[in-house]
């Protein structure tokens, strides 16, 4: 009784949020719709146009590629950065403290941030005249932005530090007499790494796959910016649906992205208990 | 001190070129806000001056810049308080199983993958639906909620997974009534965990563009109105801000461990027998 | 109740929705304009399905065509605008001049009134009862780097020309970047459209193929989408041609920068943007804003605009409030005889150069077409969406 | 005899699902006694401290101190107080405040309170460790702040879980005659569990063994150690063999046990030195394990070593007929 | 005299920045000898059995092994396994992979280095909980578990540290006689630290007695026990009074001290009841308290309680004089 008193205030704002949203979408993505308006109906146009065009499946293709390259990514880096504050920072301040460095950068808005990429990475930007400059190319890497790799650099830049907390979440929870132990067995530090605080650092990373995954799957904004109009997935196929005010056909793209992110979440969850491991 | 080992270098580095990485942007802000009053977005330099911190303070030709701040602001700090309450309140009912514990963890689970952009999508087409006004204080406050309450949730897992339940029985045994276990023992020893909560709970709202695109209403928050300012020319203002708000963070948490170093040391005069035989 | 405590909000992207605006009226209007600056879709959005988050309207002709049958704004009595008469004949006949060619695409005056003040059709002449009354237009062309490209551009064709591999760039808004697309398909010889403005299936698929094939080449760097972006790309050098706003290419040369607007043979794509009113505005707050449509087209607002290079609805009335060398620079197509600086103070051009493009007549008499929304639009979003995903 | 302040257990029993934790318990504690409850790992005995604390529910039966049945009270109203094994000092509030924390829920000014904390404070020589944080004190130290704080409300009996086992060995000593020293103090009830049988014989005047979850025996110190009921008992409470002849079983203190010149031969099996005795245990013919213990002297007067044969004798009369 | 495996330090000093751990340390343990450290908190004692299993660097001195120095050698390779407190077995692996880990870092096939699990699997009696995991396991098994695993690489020294103090009461006097009967065996050197001296009575071949970063004493269990050296070791030891006399202090087996009708009048303080014996304390007029400890059947003759005068005595020839 108690109980349900507490999680009232929770459970109502997730109601009402989520819950309700979600169901308004299901609902709409079967609504008609014209020029300027929306209209109740009950109609699989919407399902029928998405998934008899190929651009939706080279689209959700591109999203899982996106998830999973930035997946691999923010995984070793965090990773390692994680493993560096557990096992190497010795005070807890320091700890602390370096982290609340690293959380910094997340308090200038997002779109500046990404804004200031362009002079960095852009044609004549730092990067490009550095790398002139030392004589390492001749011509600057047109690559650097509007690509797939500012993409992915840009999704590591903001996500990498919601790999890193889970992680390390888990391995300060390692029995430090474990890794003596190892080195006792024999293990050198790389085979302590890989047999010992590997698998007992398996539920944050799985934690850490969660939040990634879905962050990059719901993207839209970053995309946007980063590859310069040039590169589509699947949250920037909605909102330029919302855009042009085609909410029904938004809505059924929605609902097929927010099955999928769920089915992956499920799938992650089946080997991690959430709860125990926080 | 014990020599390190040079794994420690090496993971030193490696971490310090991921804060460099980390502070990229914030470093390319920091430099272009200084731009000369001729300077644009992009590099090069055009002089050096402090014209755009002045310009910061002095209205925009587009947009309302510190009006969208005081909105972030407050809708930041709603969110924060509302995030800590609401998940400390829940993660209080979840140390019991009550009925529908496990379907409430889920869908906060589901709130916390599913893409923000649907949550915009939905709360928006709902407030429309129902003919209701959307604001930022109603409809953007309940949206990023569902982005907050989530992670405050996970957080106060955490917490109680380490809490020791025998503080409450002391408690009840010295007779405080249930509401006076927790605002006597349970919050002040969890408090610190609760800084924690209201951090993040602050830092994601203050950041959050998808959740309130399309569910601020009439004004604008900053990310919005950043977003907006770049329909106009944009000028190295935005980057005066960000560099503004990184000094800022700067110091907060400068004065936080400040002061938890100064309370650490008038412990510490004070003296301790821990671990003695005595 | 004194009209002194009312307070509008508008809303509209960051080209029009100034504060400088907003402090003048309440210097003269005494009532309280609240600005919100948006980025182009949530424009329309907000138009569209949150009618009370408003009370102004600042939108685009093409964008009308679709916010007005939600019936979210209403229709405005053009008995009470003073300045009526005085509005440039794009706007009410759709003829700049009586021997005008109408362009193809939304033309303003298509969608500029409608048949009464509950009207839900638009009606194909003046009628009264209008739905936006204009403030600004253009024409738009393509931007260039002269610097960077070294030689004559004369054709919008040249946008999908392999020498600038990789160094273009449209804008990524379907409406409007179809129309440029068309406007260079047409250019290249590989299309010729009925109506650029009202495109069949096959005109589009075609167009976009043509758009696809480049994109698949590296042809563009990029696409932008909000104003910042086009002048960062061509201030940075990332692009040295592509389509472009006027008052982009200012802020690019106000940096030093050289840049050209460009006109090309073929003739420009124009838009035009108005005012509307929401639907829920009554009583006092209404006459504040007829009063404030009424301060708009008196001068001073098409003054500022047309210093920084648009063109005001109601031209006689800003030339009150410009000297008269900015008048001969930006209207007349004058060489200027001193310097000449934005409304901010920044200098835009120096004694003795030109605008691009010639004089106003010239300008807006060469206009191919309007922005546009066409009956084939959602099978062209689709398109859109394949071409960007492509 | 029942006078005042006795606490009495009526048929209590806890069940935690199928697991019966304790079952049926009827027992008289003694006014002003201190009551050590003794048993092997999970035989219920921290069940029936809470259910008396009221931290747990009572499945069955009541609890009746001073004859009303206090089992359906809030821990606080029962007169009963409990000093946990962790001792669960508030890590927030300095010692002072600890021991104050009831008063101050009772809404007690803030003078008053300190001073009445003062005073248990002075009553186990913490004053000046008034001011200090949990974490600053060592475990003895914090083990007497929690005892401060158990005392305040002035409880009729005081539960004690284990609260000698987080301390090192020499500390456990010192603790457990100053736990000894209070309860006379006080004449209150202390109702203290622990494993060691030890302890429980250095402290209680009444001690209570428990095996799977129901009373096994209890009496005074001497009486469980010198006269075990049950093989269990015998076993438990250590010192004593238990030997199996063909009318049933028998207990032996291991005290009792003489190498001798005749008697029952063995084989040693193993040596203890105990410092003023040596441990030793030999396997009998029937393959029943003995133990002896010998004062050093004697022993290391001919030493032996494990493997050798040896002959084990004891009084006849030392011999004590078990009931299980 | 020394043979092969034998384990020496020399000079060996461990410094924490300005805290010295450990302090020139000099000792030869003897090859198939069973040790125990012993030793106040903080002495040192987990200080040096990390030193020497290579889990600390050291400061000052060398380790030799078999004549040779192994203190710069990585933990593996130095000859010496080690046991943890809390076991520390790996949680993920199984029993029997938990055992063969050092043979898997080596590169030992699967099928050889399950086939060398098992086999010590069966030496600690734990054959059929191979597949088990770490978290199926009560404490005994687990610690014969993290016994195997540390003796799978053969070494020739095996360290310790307080491997007993995480088990009960009677779990932890199994399992004494368990490693016992593993180190005769095995016939290497056993290391093991500990809190409690009645555990290394029990168990050691040599006692060394740590304090202050210095080994106080070191010998056979009845030479530390019986002719304690200094007044430290008399008192850690237990059992002992330590009185001062004019000339010097003295050190008394308090077994040794009876309740007689002549002798130094003393005021009884405590009694505390232990089984077979009765230990009593009492205060002489000199302010000193001596402790007694009384069979059982002496004392409850003419059972005294605190506060009642009494008369205390010894044999002359039973007093010990200290060196410090
Ligand atoms: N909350 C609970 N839920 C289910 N079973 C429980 C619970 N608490 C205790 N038990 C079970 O009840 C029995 C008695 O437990 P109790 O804690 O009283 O034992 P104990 O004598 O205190 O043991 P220990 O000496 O190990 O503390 C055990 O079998 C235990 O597993
Ligand atoms: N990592 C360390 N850093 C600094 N000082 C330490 C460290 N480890 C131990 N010490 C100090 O060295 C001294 C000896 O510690 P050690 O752990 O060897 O004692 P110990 O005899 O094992 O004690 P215990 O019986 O409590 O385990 C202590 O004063 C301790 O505070
Ligand atoms: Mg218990
Ligand atoms: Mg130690």
């Amino acid at each position: 009784m108690i109980g349900w008193l507490q999680a009232a205030p929770l459970t109502l704002v997730l109601l009402a949020f989520l819950l309700a949203p979600i169901g308004m979408i299901v609902v709409v993505s079967f609504w008609g719709a014209n020029e300027f308006a929306i209209f109740p109906d009950f109609q699989f146009d919407n399902y029928a146009f998405l998934f008899g065009s190929e651009v939706t499946y080279r689209v959700f293709w591109a999203t899982f590629r996106y998830a999973l390259i930035t997946w691999a990514l923010t995984l070793a880096i965090g990773f390692t950065v994680a493993y560096f504050l557990a096992f190497h920072v010795r005070s807890q301040t320091w700890q602390i403290a370096l982290f609340l460095v690293c959380t910094i950068p997340f308090w200038t808005s997002n779109i500046i941030r990404m804004i200031s990429w362009i002079p960095f990475l852009g044609r004549n930007g730092i990067a490009n005249q550095t790398l002139i400059d030392w004589g390492l190319i001749d011509q600057p890497l047109e690559w650097l932005l509007y690509s797939d790799f500012s993409v992915i650099l840009a999704f590591v830049h903001l996500y990498t530090l919601f790999m890193v907390v889970p992680i390390f979440n888990t391995m300060m929870r390692i029995d430090r007499s474990l890794l003596e132990a190892a080195r006792d067995g024999g293990a050198s530090g790389f085979q302590t790494l890989v047999h010992v605080i590997l698998p007992l650092t398996k539920p944050g990373i799985m934690i850490g796959t969660i939040f990634v995954v879905t962050l990059v799957m719901g993207d839209f904004i970053t995309v946007r910016f980063m590859s310069g109009s040039q590169r589509a997935n699947v949250g920037r196929l909605i909102s330029n649906d919302i855009g042009l005010l085609q909410y029904p056909s938004a809505a059924a793209t929605a609902v097929v992205l927010l099955l999928t992110v769920l089915i992956v979440i499920g799938l992650l969850l089946r080997f991690v208990n959430i709860r125990k491991e926080l | 001190m014990e020599k390190r080992p040079f794994s420690f270098y090496a993971l030193a580095a490696f971490f310090a070129l991921f804060v460099l990485f980390l502070y990229g942007p914030t470093i390319t802000i920091g430099i272009l806000s200084f731009q000369g009053p001729q300077g644009g977005l992009t590099f090069p330099m055009r002089g050096v001056s402090l014209h755009w911190f002045r310009d910061l303070f002095q209205e925009q030709a587009v947009g309302d810049i510190w009006g969208a701040f005081g909105r972030s602001l407050a809708l930041g700090l709603m969110v924060m308080v509302a995030t800590v309450v609401f998940s400390v309140m829940a993660g209080l009912a979840f140390r019991k199983r009550f009925l529908g514990s496990g379907a409430l963890f889920y869908l906060a689970i589901t709130s916390l993958v599913i893409p923000s952009i649907l949550i915009s999508l939905g709360v928006g087409l709902i407030f429309n639906q129902l003919g209701l006004k959307v604001h930022w204080a109603t409809s953007g406050f309940g949206s990023q909620l569902t982005w907050t309450l989530p992670f405050g949730l996970l957080i106060m897992f955490a917490v109680f997974n380490r809490f020791d339940k025998s503080f409450e029985e002391a408690a009840r045994d010295q007779g405080a009534t249930s509401w006076q276990t927790i605002r006597h023992v349970v919050l002040p020893i969890i408090a610190p965990s609760l800084i924690g909560v209201a951090l993040f709970g602050f830092t994601l709202s203050y950041d959050e563009f998808a959740r309130t695109l399309l569910t601020a209403g009439s004004y604008n928050t900053l990310p919005l109105e950043v977003f907006g300012m770049t329909t106009n020319v944009t000028s190295p203002v935005i980057y005066a801000l960000g560099t503004l708000t990184t000094i800022f963070s700067f110091a907060i948490i400068g004065v936080f461990l400040l002061s938890a170093w100064v309370m650490a040391r008038r412990r510490a005069r004070r003296g301790s027998d821990a671990g003695r035989g005595v | 109740q004194d009209i002194k405590n009312i307070t509008l909000r508008q809303f509209g992207t960051g080209v029009s929705n100034l504060n400088d605006v907003a402090k003048k009226v309440k210097e003269d209007l005494g009532f309280t304009l609240e600005m919100t600056a948006l980025d182009s879709d949530s424009v329309t959005q907000r138009a569209a399905t949150q009618p009370d988050s408003f009370d102004i309207a600042d939108i685009e002709y093409w964008i009308c065509k679709k916010v007005w049958p939600t019936g979210n704004l209403q229709a405005m009595d053009t008995s009470k605008i003073k300045n009526y008469d005085k509005i440039v004949g794009i706007f009410r006949s759709g003829k700049l001049t009586p021997e005008s060619v109408i362009a193809q695409g939304t033309a303003p005056h298509t969608v500029g009134f409608v048949e009464g003040p509950d009207g839900k059709t638009f009606a194909k002449e003046e009628t009264g009862w209008m739905t936006l009354i204009p403030t600004i237009y253009n024409a738009d062309t393509l931007g260039i780097r002269p610097d960077l490209i070294g030689r004559p551009i004369e054709s919008w064709a040249e946008l999908l020309n392999p020498e600038f591999k990789g160094k273009a760039s449209i804008l990524d808004i379907s409406s409007i970047g179809i129309m440029d697309m068309a406007m260079v398909c047409e250019a290249m010889g590989e299309i010729k459209y009925v109506d650029k403005g009202n495109m069949t299936r096959e005109e589009i698929d075609k167009t976009m193929a043509i758009f696809t094939e480049a994109k698949k080449a590296g042809q563009f760097r990029a696409f932008w989408k909000t104003f910042d972006e086009s002048v960062n790309l061509m201030a940075s050098g990332e692009v040295v041609i592509q389509s472009m706003w006027s008052p982009a290419i200012t802020a690019v040369k106000s940096r030093g920068i050289p840049c050209v607007y460009q006109p090309l043979k073929e003739g420009y794509r124009s838009w035009g943007g108005g005012i509307g009113l929401s639907k829920s505005l009554t009583g006092l707050p209404l006459e504040a804003a007829y009063e404030y449509i009424n301060w708009y087209l008196s001068g001073w607002v098409g003054g500022y605009l047309m210093r920084q290079g648009y063109y005001s609805a109601v031209p006689e009335t800003s030339k009150d409030f410009m000297t008269a060398d900015e008048w001969g620079y930006w209207f007349e197509g004058k060489p200027a005889e001193g310097d000449i600086t934005s409304p901010t103070g920044d200098k835009l051009a120096g004694a003795g150069e030109t605008r691009d493009g010639g004089d106003f007549y010239e300008r807006m008499g060469r206009v191919a077409c309007w922005n546009a929304v066409m009956d084939e639009n959602q099978y062209m979003v689709r398109k859109w969406n394949e071409f960007i995903a492509a | 005899m029942r006078t005042g302040n006795d606490l009495e257990l009526v048929h209590l029993t806890k069940r935690y699902g199928e697991t019966v934790a304790v079952n049926d318990l009827n027992h008289v504690f003694a006014p002003a006694s201190y009551v050590c409850l003794l048993g092997p790992s999970g035989c219920g005995k921290s069940s029936t401290l809470r259910m008396i604390a009221g931290h747990e529910s009572v499945s069955d039966g009541a609890i009746l101190l001073d004859k009303s049945d206090i089992s359906a009270m809030p821990p606080a109203q029962r007169g009963t107080a409990m000093m946990f094994q962790n001792y669960a000092l508030f890590p927030h509030l300095n010692v002072r405040d600890n021991v104050a924390f009831s008063l101050r829920m009772k809404g007690v000014d803030r003078e008053t309170r300190h001073r009445s904390a003062d005073e248990l404070l002075a009553l186990v020589h913490m004053t000046q460790f008034a001011e200090r944080l949990p974490a600053q004190l060592s475990g003895g130290q914090q083990q007497r702040v929690a005892l401060a704080r158990a005392l305040i409300a002035k409880p009729k009996v005081l539960l004690l879980d284990e609260p000698l086992s987080a301390l090192d060995p020499f500390l456990r000593i010192r603790m457990r005659a100053e736990l000894k020293r209070l309860q006379r103090e006080l004449g209150i009830i202390f109702l203290h569990v622990t494993h060691g049988q030890d302890e429980a014989l250095a402290l209680a005047d009444e001690v209570v063994v428990m095996n799977n979850a129901v009373i096994e025996q209890a009496g005074p110190p001497r009486e469980v150690w010198g006269a075990p009921r049950t093989e269990f008992v015998a076993r438990f409470m250590g010192g004593h063999n238990v030997i199996t002849f063909g009318t049933g079983k028998v207990a032996v203190r291991a005290d009792e046990v003489r190498l001798a010149e005749t008697g029952i031969p063995a084989t040693l099996t193993s040596v203890e030195y105990q410092g003023a005795t040596v441990a030793v245990s030999a396997r009998t013919e029937a393959g029943e394990e003995i133990f002896a213990i010998l004062p050093e002297d004697a022993y290391f007067k001919s030493p032996k070593s494990p493997g050798e044969g040896v002959t084990l004798a004891w009084d006849e009369g030392r011999m004590h007929r078990l009931q299980a």
